[in-house]
């Protein structure tokens, strides 16, 4: 076997110290293929070696939760014996080098992460940055994106229900496709990843490993230089109809009692799933590699450790199972092979042609790999009121917002996505969070995605708590209790301090935000080294939540739905235009504070929105977001295909507001908002309780009519449905390119 | 499955269906429970590789999905599943057989029923509620809806453009075997003349690309699908 | 033994995604691109060592599955 | 002129629908039939006459929008 030279440790992403670490922990050199498997195991990507001692302060239990941060994916408790089960994971670069193939593995990989803790996947998400419209690239990625997360989830048959999409700049070689995966369980019939016990058969099962996307795991660490199109790594075709059929396959097993262990084979694939469940278990794993199912001839074992095939799953079962699982696996067409046993040593040892190709201890593979308190600057978040033109016209302000890139109607998208495949989704994509009835029962869990990037570039640790508030809004705003997150972290290069304080301190927002909003973080991913030339995109820590609905029939939804309601504002106004998307897209400039968050402030306002749905008295609610508040009016507008006639008192800006001026009124992006549309004659107990507890809430129009009419101005729903609709369509629709397959 | 009371008012019907399940059909559990909450009757579930229908079956259910991942040619592979020649002698004798989406795919391509679905015309997978128009209403599966009557359907598919020669098209439309069309406005996918739905020459096969399963529950967005069940309920029950 | 097949649209039925690529190109700045249509064609390796009985395979292949007759025909090439 | 340009995956590269193809032709009884591969077929009409040119014109096509160079590869047939 060749020997270990300096451009093979670099070529395989370890630094020197690590490799010195890798010699004293082996007490000699490794081979090649125990070289790719330490650097698998130690990249960004398997060890979290950047961030794992800050991930430590982020809030991970609750009463109701099953199992935390750890495992495939998180599992809380919903009551009547049902478990929800979700993650949310990216899929940045193979998305960039090849968005069909990228974005749908992508969704493969999620499902499985899922489906591997036996839950059945119930609904799909995806939060998507892609560069500036005018990037001779964005068009292609936006359509290929699109395309390959519908084809594998609507050939899945799980309703995608939910997402974000934002325009920038800072992602125009660097895309993000981040993708969230919600199953559902039985509570007692959780499966983990700990291969306990020694003796037990290793099976294969999925599809046969072929030499794809070796080295993607490293990849996915590994900073973008111009090169990136040269060095394309072998990118992996996703085959959502085997991912079915495993899907069904395991399902079937698990109704059984053969499993003591399941985990799918994701980056790294056979390498990453065997050492963790052997790290899990507390025990050894023997591999045999010529039992390995085969797609093409000749590959060295360092290929099948290191490939990463997909729709592939590891699991241990108990002893004399084997035939009972090889019939369910048979009949579902998949590949099953017996490929090694657990042992009672601490060791992964890896057989080829009779040969002993890998000896290592478990330990240095998981527990040994390094650990980073990486240098960070500390950085106060931008500040400044940002001036702007106080005489803009509202209207023509308006409808420029409605149409711009990141507040128009995503309907061209979510229309590729089959969002109601198993009869549940109640609330279809285009509120605030997408609704998915328990089958056969009243429960429903509600769900978004959500961060607002450019906050987190003006103040990390605010954007971090927007973050997780905004997507506790969005639950509240259908009816919803918050119960749990998962966070996809995604920054640049985290051996820049200036990138590793964006991290810190996003998280340290993230955890505030979870601890005061009671909605733990169960699972999440980080990705890094998000840079093109140098250049970071903008620090992007999505959030994905749930919540619980214990009776769908009591569910808000944004549309306007009586003529004469009275539409209730809950919140307070300051007019805050810092990085508000008006200064950008209207004043052409990005700068200012980030909008702070008054986390008790939304946990009040939510609780209070939410029990008023709840108890039935509100069905209608939109919570304020981006663009501001005049946006979020004229989207319940169009939903409900109902004008409004605003008239809101005078003095609703808050105090400590610059001079009152419609223009930071109705277009700042203060937090913890949320419009009501109630029956004016609810509209006395409402806000008489909202004084009781101290809730802010003015009435601010009427609806009703065919316009929307503000300060003297009005405006058509015509006219505003041709803004928000239009562009999307207009722009994908000078496609220069037909979708991919 | 949690079971679920039949919607009280109905009469108890006795009609018994079967639901094929090809791998990776996907609305198969969705036909299940819409028929088993309007009959208050268990759904039989028939696994491709059976040869079989269960004795006693009235009704066969070919669901909406990506059977075969659709590779090759949607509904090309499911079509020479073990369990086809059983449901086309089903159909020879009479029986009702309903292909939802991918299977009306599956219903063209055993030549059950005439022309094929191609690649929608705006080459985009298209999910959406559609409005209908019902142009046939003396059917097995239409006899409780009026013709000329608008509906509301949702669809979710990427193949469903309906494609005959023109001499296949005035054949359908002369005897009446046209069950649903795209409203004016709505053909989302380029069918040849609004075609969304035909029935067979004996009218006891109906492929039909949008979903009446998906809309038998209010809180789903609507109840247009009912009628369609319970015509095949009246009839065959 | 290997057979190339190639699944077409018959000559009348209308192919959307051939005329997605024509007016794709033309955005592209190619002239003089006409009609495009577009195909499948499927490669198989086969057992058979007989030319003869190797095409009668494949044509039967092509009737039963890989070709939709009714919109589709289908052209054989052999390479041994 | 005319262009036939054929799109096919890389060698290696998983090609599902090959795969589930080889697997119906099975089930259909058709024996011996080894690996499947499913590729595309694309015709062009060509107003260029000159074959050298039309050939490097309908090359920059493939690079551009014909075939995706991630995943697959292309070859180039003219007949006039
Ligand atoms: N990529 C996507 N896929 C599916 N739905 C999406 C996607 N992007 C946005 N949506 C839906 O569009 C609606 C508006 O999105 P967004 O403006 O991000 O909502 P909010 O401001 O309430 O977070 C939501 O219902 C969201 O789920
Ligand atoms: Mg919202």
């Amino acid at each position: 076997m060749s020997a270990i030279t300096p451009e093979l440790v670099a070529e395989h992403g370890l630094s020197t110290d690590e490799y010195d670490r890798i010699l004293e922990l082996l007490g000699r050199a490794p081979n090649l293929v125990e070289l790719g498997i330490f650097s698998v195991m130690w990249s960004e990507h398997c060890s979290y070696k950047s961030t794992r001692v800050h991930l430590r302060r982020l809030p991970t239990k609750a009463p109701w939760v099953i199992q935390g941060p750890g495992e495939n994916a998180g599992v809380v408790d919903i009551g009547d014996g049902d478990a929800a089960v979700f993650k949310m994971e990216s899929h940045n670069h193979p998305s960039f080098i090849e968005p069909y193939q990228g974005a749908a593995t992508g969704v493969g990989g999620i499902m499985r992460d899922v489906f591997t803790m036996g839950a059945r996947p119930i609904a799909m998400l995806n939060a998507l940055r892609f560069g500036a419209p005018q990037h001779p690239k964005t068009r292609h990625l936006v359509s290929g994106v699109v395309a390959g997360i519908g084809g594998y989830g609507n050939c899945m048959g799980v309703p995608t229900v939910g997402g974000e999409v934002n325009f920038h700049p800072s992602y125009n070689g660097n895309i993000l496709v981040n993708a969230m995966c919600v199953g559902l369980a039985r509570a007692d019939n959780i499966f983990l990843s700990a291969a306990k016990g020694a003796g037990n058969p290793v099976v294969y099962i999925g599809s046969k490993t072929g030499r794809d996307g070796i080295h993607g795991a490293t990849m996915a660490s590994a900073e973008f230089g111009e090169d990136a199109q040269e060095k394309r790594p072998t990118v992996q075709v996703g085959d959502p109809f085997t991912e079915k059929l495993l899907l069904e396959a395991c399902l079937e097993l698990m109704a059984t009692d053969a499993i003591i262990a399941i985990q799918d084979m994701g980056a790294a694939g056979l390498t990453s799933s065997s050492a963790e469940m052997a790290d899990k278990g507390g025990s050894g794993i023997e591999l045999d590699l010529d039992k390995v199912p085969q797609r093409e001839a000749e590959m060295t074992a360092y290929e099948m450790m290191l490939s990463e095939s997909q729709e592939r799953m590891l699991a241990v079962l108990k002893p004399g199972r084997e035939k009972q699982a090889e019939a369910i696996f048979k009949k579902w067409e998949l590949d099953f092979a017996v490929i090694g046993i657990t042992t009672l040593t601490d060791r992964l040892v890896v057989r080829h042609k009779g040969q002993v190709v890998a000896d290592l201890p478990v330990g240095a593979l998981s527990n040994a790999a390094p650990l980073y308190e990486r240098p960070f600057e500390r950085r106060p978040g931008l500040s400044g009121v940002p001036a702007y033109d106080r005489s803009r016209p509202l209207g023509e302000c308006l409808l420029r917002l409605l149409g711009s890139p990141d507040l128009c109607a995503r309907r061209w998208i979510w229309e590729q996505y089959d969002h109601t495949v198993m009869n549940d989704t109640v609330q279809r994509p285009g509120g605030d969070a997408a609704v998915v009835r328990i089958h056969a029962s009243q429960k429903g869990l509600a769900m978004t995605t959500d961060v607002t990037p450019r906050y987190c570039f003006a103040d990390p640790f605010e954007g971090g708590k927007q973050a997780v508030a905004e997507a506790c809004r969005n639950l509240s705003a259908v009816g919803a209790r918050p119960l749990a997150a998962t966070d996809n972290l995604n920054f640049g290069n985290p051996q820049k301090p200036q990138i590793m304080w964006q991290i810190v301190a996003a998280i340290d927002g993230i955890a505030e935000a979870c601890r005061v909003l009671d909605c733990p973080i169960v699972s999440g991913n980080c990705s890094l080294y998000n840079e093109t030339n140098g250049e970071g995109i903008l620090p992007t820590p999505t959030i994905g939540a749930i919540g619980l609905l214990s009776d769908v029939q009591r569910m808000a939804s944004v549309g306007f739905k009586r003529e004469g309601d009275v539409l209730l504002l809950v919140g307070q106004t300051m007019g805050h235009l810092g990085q508000s998307v008006f200064l950008r897209e209207i004043e052409g400039r990005e700068e200012g504070a980030a909008p702070p968050v008054d986390l008790l402030a939304e946990r009040t306002h939510g609780s209070f929105v939410r029990e008023l749905i709840e108890a039935g008295r509100v069905d209608t609610c939109h919570d304020v977001g981006d663009g501001g508040l005049l946006v979020a009016v004229s989207e319940m507008a169009l939903a409900g295909g109902i004008g409004v006639m605003l008239a809101p008192a005078e003095g609703l800006l808050g105090p400590g507001a610059a001079a009152a001026d419609a223009v930071a009124f109705w277009f700042g992006e203060d937090q913890g908002r949320y419009l009501l549309s109630v029956p004016s004659e609810r509209v006395d107990a409402i806000l008489s309780e909202a004084k009781r507890r101290q809730v802010p809430c003015w009435p601010i129009g009427q609806v009703g009519g065919e316009q929307l009419v503000v300060d003297g101005t009005k405006l058509s729903l015509a006219q505003l449905r041709g803004a928000h609709e239009g562009w999307f369509p207009a722009y994908m629709g000078a496609s220069e390119l037909p979708p991919v397959n | 499955m949690r079971a679920k009371a039949p919607i009280p008012g109905l009469m108890v019907p006795s009609m018994r269906a079967a639901v094929i399940v090809f791998p990776a059909s996907n609305c198969d559990r969705d036909a299940a429970s819409a028929l088993e909450e309007l009959t208050g009757q268990k759904t039989q579930m028939v696994w491709h590789q059976q040869n079989e229908l269960p004795a006693g079956v009235d009704l066969v259910v070919l669901p909406g999905g990506f059977s075969y991942g659709d590779y090759l040619r949607t509904g090309a592979m499911a079509a020479h599943s073990n369990i086809m020649p059983a449901v086309r002698a089903h159909a020879d004798r009479g029986g009702a057989v309903l292909g939802i989406c991918n299977g009306f795919q599956v219903l063209t391509e055993t030549h059950m029923l005439p022309g094929v679905l191609m690649r929608n015309a705006g080459l985009k997978f298209v999910c959406h509620m559609t409005e209908l128009v019902v142009s046939e209403s003396q059917s097995a599966f239409t006899r409780k809806y009026t013709a000329g009557q608008h509906v509301t359907f949702p669809v979710a598919h990427g193949e469903g453009n309906y494609t005959a020669d023109e001499a296949t098209l005035d054949r359908l439309e002369g005897e009446g075997r046209v069950a649903f069309r795209y409203a004016p406005g709505h053909n989302c996918n380029g069918s040849m003349r609004d075609i969304a739905g035909i029935l067979s020459e004996k009218r006891n096969v109906l492929g039909l690309m949008p979903h009446p399963e998906r809309v038998c529950d209010p809180l789903l967005g609507g109840t247009d699908g009912r009628a369609l069940f319970q015509s095949l309920i009246e009839t065959l029950g | 033994m290997k057979a190339r097949v190639f699944v077409t649209l018959k000559s009348g039925v209308l192919d959307p995604q051939g005329k997605a690529i024509g007016h794709a190109l033309q955005g592209l700045g190619f002239d003089g691109v006409g009609e495009v249509r577009q195909g499948k064609v499927i490669d198989l390796e086969l057992a058979e060592t007989d030319a003869a009985k190797a095409r009668a395979a494949v044509r039967q292949m092509c009737e039963q599955l890989l070709a939709n007759t009714v919109i589709e025909k289908y052209e054989i090439e052999l390479k041994s």
